[in-house]
């Protein structure tokens, strides 16, 4: 696999979100012994996973802590559930978001919920990683972005990394976060170098905190993932144009940082909110609502969003490029919110 | 009743788990009834011989996972009944705060860690206890009930398979009412038996009258032995029928009359009580006497839970996530 | 099973939505011979259905058509939607709408995408019916309204009813969707007369189009299921009041109703969306975006949600009753937004 | 080989299967090195006689539900190659008009209905179009494929179970690879027997070796016999090998050496070659003229795709429902 033409490359690569996430598993594993993982592939025998992030740990960490599983997706969250339930602390690879699928009992109606329905006795506090994200043409049922779900979801939380920081410090503040936290990685992103430091092992990004990627004071760009990378790339091409874009990634999908997007957009006077998600009822929305109802009176234009069209993610090139904004259809959405 | 392998002290003792399961339903749907306590209630009468003896067996750090129709489980898993009446009657006192309620009733001291209303889901999670159990170096075992109808949904197998291949200390406990709803087992389940599913995983299989205190405990002594020795996971098939509709006070019309009668009147309970007394094991003064302690401990239950406070809406914000977020 | 106090009982009680949807199933069996059904203990040995919606047909129509499943929620899903690329109209229940989540794989990545996917060689013509609502102290896994995650799913559209005539009206144009089409059932609101007619058989409700069910010239209530009941009932007590409120019940979800929509809160300028399910990220999030878009400086005030609370569905009665929305909530938003 | 039970003009015509799954397998690998179609593929090589026996007995209104790894699948059953490969290019012209793909090729007139990438979801859909089939009155049968993988997800497992109750026309028919993406077969499958499932949902079971003809003949044509006859189900295991990594160009080091070079030695389709001339059912050169005919097919297919024009972004509006709705 390898980064697709739309990913901005930085100029001085260093690290991949992969590595930073490879990093944080290592450091992990050393530091906790109530750190358990497991997914398909994961342990070295298959390889140490799809991706290889995982490659070195079971045979580091020991084969019960670091294990592949069967193509069971709910025996895998079921594994993890019951395993926190008695002190570990378990990341999950649901290999791909659209696996999800078959495993959304176990996330939502016992991972989410279980500590509110035994009245705080039991608690989840799982990470949930998986991947997703159009850009290598493997069409409808492997690249759906699935975050509105389980932002829709109390007792979930949801983040998402466009930078090799931030991935490290969130799968860090994920896992010992007491509550279930699903990670969303951006494959297409994973390979790209970026420049950006490895992290060291303190290194953490809070949850429910957002991060303004480049100031301006033009428009406000609200995004996250991949997206993320895209709205970099505009606000660097608008800036040549004298166009100032601020770029606000939530890197928490939910909850969200909601005083600094409001802050940004109290500022600006002008939002777009981005995601690879089809648009419709996407997370966008939820941010637009919030926005237009506490900024009413106060924003110079309507919030804008843009997002994944109205299909499943199709296979052929020239509509998987359509499919969702890259850097160029952000840049011409943000020139229209200042006509 | 082929209860030789059990010495007399172990029957009584199974006995009076029975007892106390089969006195709380009869509670509950009085309860009921007379509108002290609205709740959806799934009575469990007719199944008490099966957790009585899994609470003889098992220890406090065993763990449990349970299903809406597992308040017999949990009874004999040692669930107090003050915690348990204050959660079915919705008060804050209740084990979950009122927030649960009688399909997710939950009590980790004794290792009742999860309470299910989605039909399979108990066994996925078991099996999470399972592997924990072995990480922690510790022979403890982990417990999953289910149905009969539950036998065909896709998370049970998955769990069946994942136990085999990690050779984790799960039991899986199937209840065969011959019911799930209104469907008769052999209608819906392939093959019309369950245990014979457990040779495909490689897994003993085992049914078992549930209904025979001997056959049960033999059976889930000998599962339970061999998880705690690292052997691995069974299933047991434990042959049992509910005595009453699937939730309490639906239509039961689907259930032939007669095959209905015929198990009320093989009822375990009172066949256990009637043999412990046949066989010179308890009199009845002794067992009357426990009775009586038994409903006293009931009254109690119900009446600390009717003088419990209800719980206040701002509760709704708490427990979602340990620390509570504005959303 | 018996209607809570929150549901307003109509003064000339004549018919159940529970009715309406029994006669639709009976009329439809009766006019297409490509008409099957299954579902958990739907057939008369099993009773005819949990709520015995179905009662009578299997033995009218034949066990053929008409088929209770063992409880394998993707087994039933699977089945449905093979029969349909065969040319069959399945009407398949899962019967409570937290038990989808056993079923997402089935719904989202194949009978929502596979006429997309197929280039429309393929088509999925099903209606799943599914049942939810709090109300009768179940708790956290079976009350959920998981609508908001279907209607982010390009491909099923999603419905719901508040009144019998509707949900007859809705049940048949569902069924003669060449699309797959979920309808969502309040279980709470079925057993309660309400004073309409049961249509005829040629009676249907187009999807895509919303109903004024009040008509009024302060406030647009948007709505649907069986916070439609509670806003028809606010609308009656703040007319007392000298408050006119417009209802809009959307009865499709997705794709919902824009024009009508826009175009009563464009003459009201206030606007509260309502709905059962989890306020965060659920529709009224969509439906609030796009009316604050599309009237930017035109309303009066910002569009105001209301929703689920963001935990799990409680059991205790007092929590459960605050869970949501009743008439008298709906009726201070409303007041709300006339300060 | 024991390809007794077949005669010679079956056998040469399961060999013609072969070859062409076989060449477009190559071909296909060659032009995504070449570069001239980027595509994420799932190389079947060494599968091939699976689907050459089953397009040998099926008919065309039998359906099927494949997966990803499933073009020898579909060119069994009669996919076109034009249509197949202006799909993996990605053009208008392809069956999905270049919005499926390869894991979602579909090809009604042939009743190739579903490929999913989705691993166990063929199953409960085949179902479907079994129930689909016995409405119709038709003897018509379905078929899904899937992996060895596959067989522990639940859907698998909830599919086989309602076939069984409701006696369907599906055959199950598992293509025991050895491999799931990186993991062994043994050591995720618990038994480390597929087939052997099928006897907890009281339907035959059979292993075969799906690399002989005569062997898959036999077992296919029977489970097809017992289908069309309305006597139910039946899964086949049919052990094979995967000749390269799960996705094509992947590292296969998790493939033991030995093992793929000895399955590579016996390597079923020039087996089959040579054994057909040495029995004298063909001779070199017709085999050879046939083989460069299949060459030449695939040729134009692949010139057909290259040149046929790409879709445009409108598309996108298009087929999410008959209609084109605003959403
Ligand atoms: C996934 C799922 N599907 C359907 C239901 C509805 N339901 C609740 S209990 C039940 C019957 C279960 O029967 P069985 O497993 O035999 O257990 P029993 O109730 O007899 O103890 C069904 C269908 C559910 N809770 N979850
Ligand atoms: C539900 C689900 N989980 C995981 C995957 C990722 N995945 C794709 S193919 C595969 C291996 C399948 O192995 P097998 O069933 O043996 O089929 P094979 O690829 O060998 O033909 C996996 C794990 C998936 N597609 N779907
Ligand atoms: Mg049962
Ligand atoms: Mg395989």
């Amino acid at each position: 696999m390898s980064a697709p033409a739309t990913v901005p490359v930085a100029k001085k690569p260093t690290v991949t979100i992969l590595a930073a996430l490879a990093k944080a598993y290592q450091d992990i594993f050393a530091e906790d012994p109530k750190a358990i993982t497991l997914g398909e592939d994961l342990a070295d025998p298959e390889g140490g996973g799809i991706t290889k992030m995982t490659k070195g740990l079971s045979t580091k960490f020991g084969d019960e802590r670091v294990r592949s599983t069967p193509i069971s997706e709910q025996a895998i969250m079921g594994a993890a559930i019951g395993a926190s339930l008695a002190g570990y602390r378990p990341i999950a690879e649901i290999m791909l978001m659209n696996f999800t699928t078959v495993a959304m009992d176990m996330i939502v109606n016992h991972a989410a919920k279980l500590r509110f329905m035994s009245g705080g006795q039991t608690s989840v506090p799982i990470v949930i990683r998986t991947m997703t994200g159009l850009g290598f043409g493997s069409g409808g049922q492997h690249c759906d972005y699935l975050e509105a779900w389980f932002a829709h979801t109390p007792g979930i939380k949801v983040c998402a990394a466009s930078t090799p920081e931030d991935a490290y410090g969130l799968l860090r503040a994920a896992y010992e976060d007491p509550d279930p936290v699903i990670l969303i990685e951006n494959l297409p992103t994973y390979f790209a170098p970026m420049s950006f430091e490895l992290p060291d092992a303190g290194h953490r990004v809070p949850l429910g905190k957002a991060a303004i990627q480049r100031e301006g004071t033009d428009v406000t760009v609200v995004t996250y993932a991949r997206m993320a990378v895209n709205a970099r790339a505009a606000a660097d091409v608008l800036a040549g144009e004298g166009i100032s874009v601020e770029v606000v990634d939530l890197r928490t999908i939910a909850p969200w940082d909601r005083e600094t997007v409001l802050a940004s957009a109290r500022k600006t006077g002008r939002v777009l909110v981005a995601h690879e998600a089809v648009k419709q009822h996407g997370v966008g929305a939820e941010i637009a609502a919030v926005i237009n109802e506490e900024l009413f009176g106060q924003l110079k234009k309507p919030v804008k969003r843009v997002g994944g069209a109205f299909s499943a993610v199709p296979y052929s090139k020239p509509l998987e490029n359509a499919y969702a904004p890259d850097a160029d259809v952000l840049a011409s959405a943000i020139r229209d919110l200042l006509r | 009743m082929s209860s030789n392998a059990i010495d007399n002290a172990t029957l009584l003792s199974i006995y009076k788990r029975a007892a106390l399961i089969k006195a709380n339903d009869e509670r509950a749907r009085k309860v009921i009834l007379s509108g002290q306590i609205a709740m959806v209630y799934y009575s469990y009468r007719g199944q008490e011989i099966i957790p009585s003896v899994m609470g003889e067996i098992l220890r406090d750090d065993d763990t449990l996972c349970t299903i809406y129709r597992g308040i017999h489980d949990m009874i004999g898993k040692g669930f107090p009944l003050r915690e348990l009446w204050a959660e079915l009657a919705g008060r804050r006192t209740g084990s979950c705060k009122g927030k649960g309620g009688p399909m997710h009733l939950t009590y980790p001291p004794r290792g009742i860690m999860v309470t299910t209303g989605i039909v399979g889901s108990s066994a996925p999670i078991a099996n999470g206890l399972a592997w924990a159990a072995r990480l922690d170096q510790s022979d403890r075992v982990s417990i999953c009930t289910f149905g009969d109808g539950a036998s065909n949904i896709g998370a049970i197998h998955e769990a069946m398979n994942l136990a085999s291949v990690w050779k984790l200390p799960t039991i899986f406990v199937c209840q065969n009412n011959l019911f799930a709803e209104h469907t008769t087992f052999e209608k819906m389940t392939a093959g019309g038996n369950i245990a014979s599913r457990a040779a495909g995983y490689a897994m003993p299989g085992v049914r078992v009258n549930g209904n025979d205190p001997a056959e049960m405990y033999l059976a889930f002594s000998e599962a339970v032995a061999r998880a705690r020795a690292g052997e691995g996971p069974t299933l047991l098939e434990c042959m049992t029928f509910r005595f009453f509709g699937h939730t309490f006070g639906d239509d039961d019309s689907y259930m032939p009359k007669e095959q209905k009668s015929a198990a009320m009147a093989a009822d375990p309970v009172p066949a256990l009580r009637a043999r412990l007394i046949a066989d010179r094991i308890a009199t009845e003064d002794e067992l009357a006497s426990f009775e009586a302690e038994i409903e006293a401990q009931i009254d109690d239950a119900v009446a600390f839970a009717l003088e419990s406070p209800w719980p206040e809406p701002d509760d709704l914000r708490f427990d979602v996530f340990e620390k509570e977020i504005a959303a």
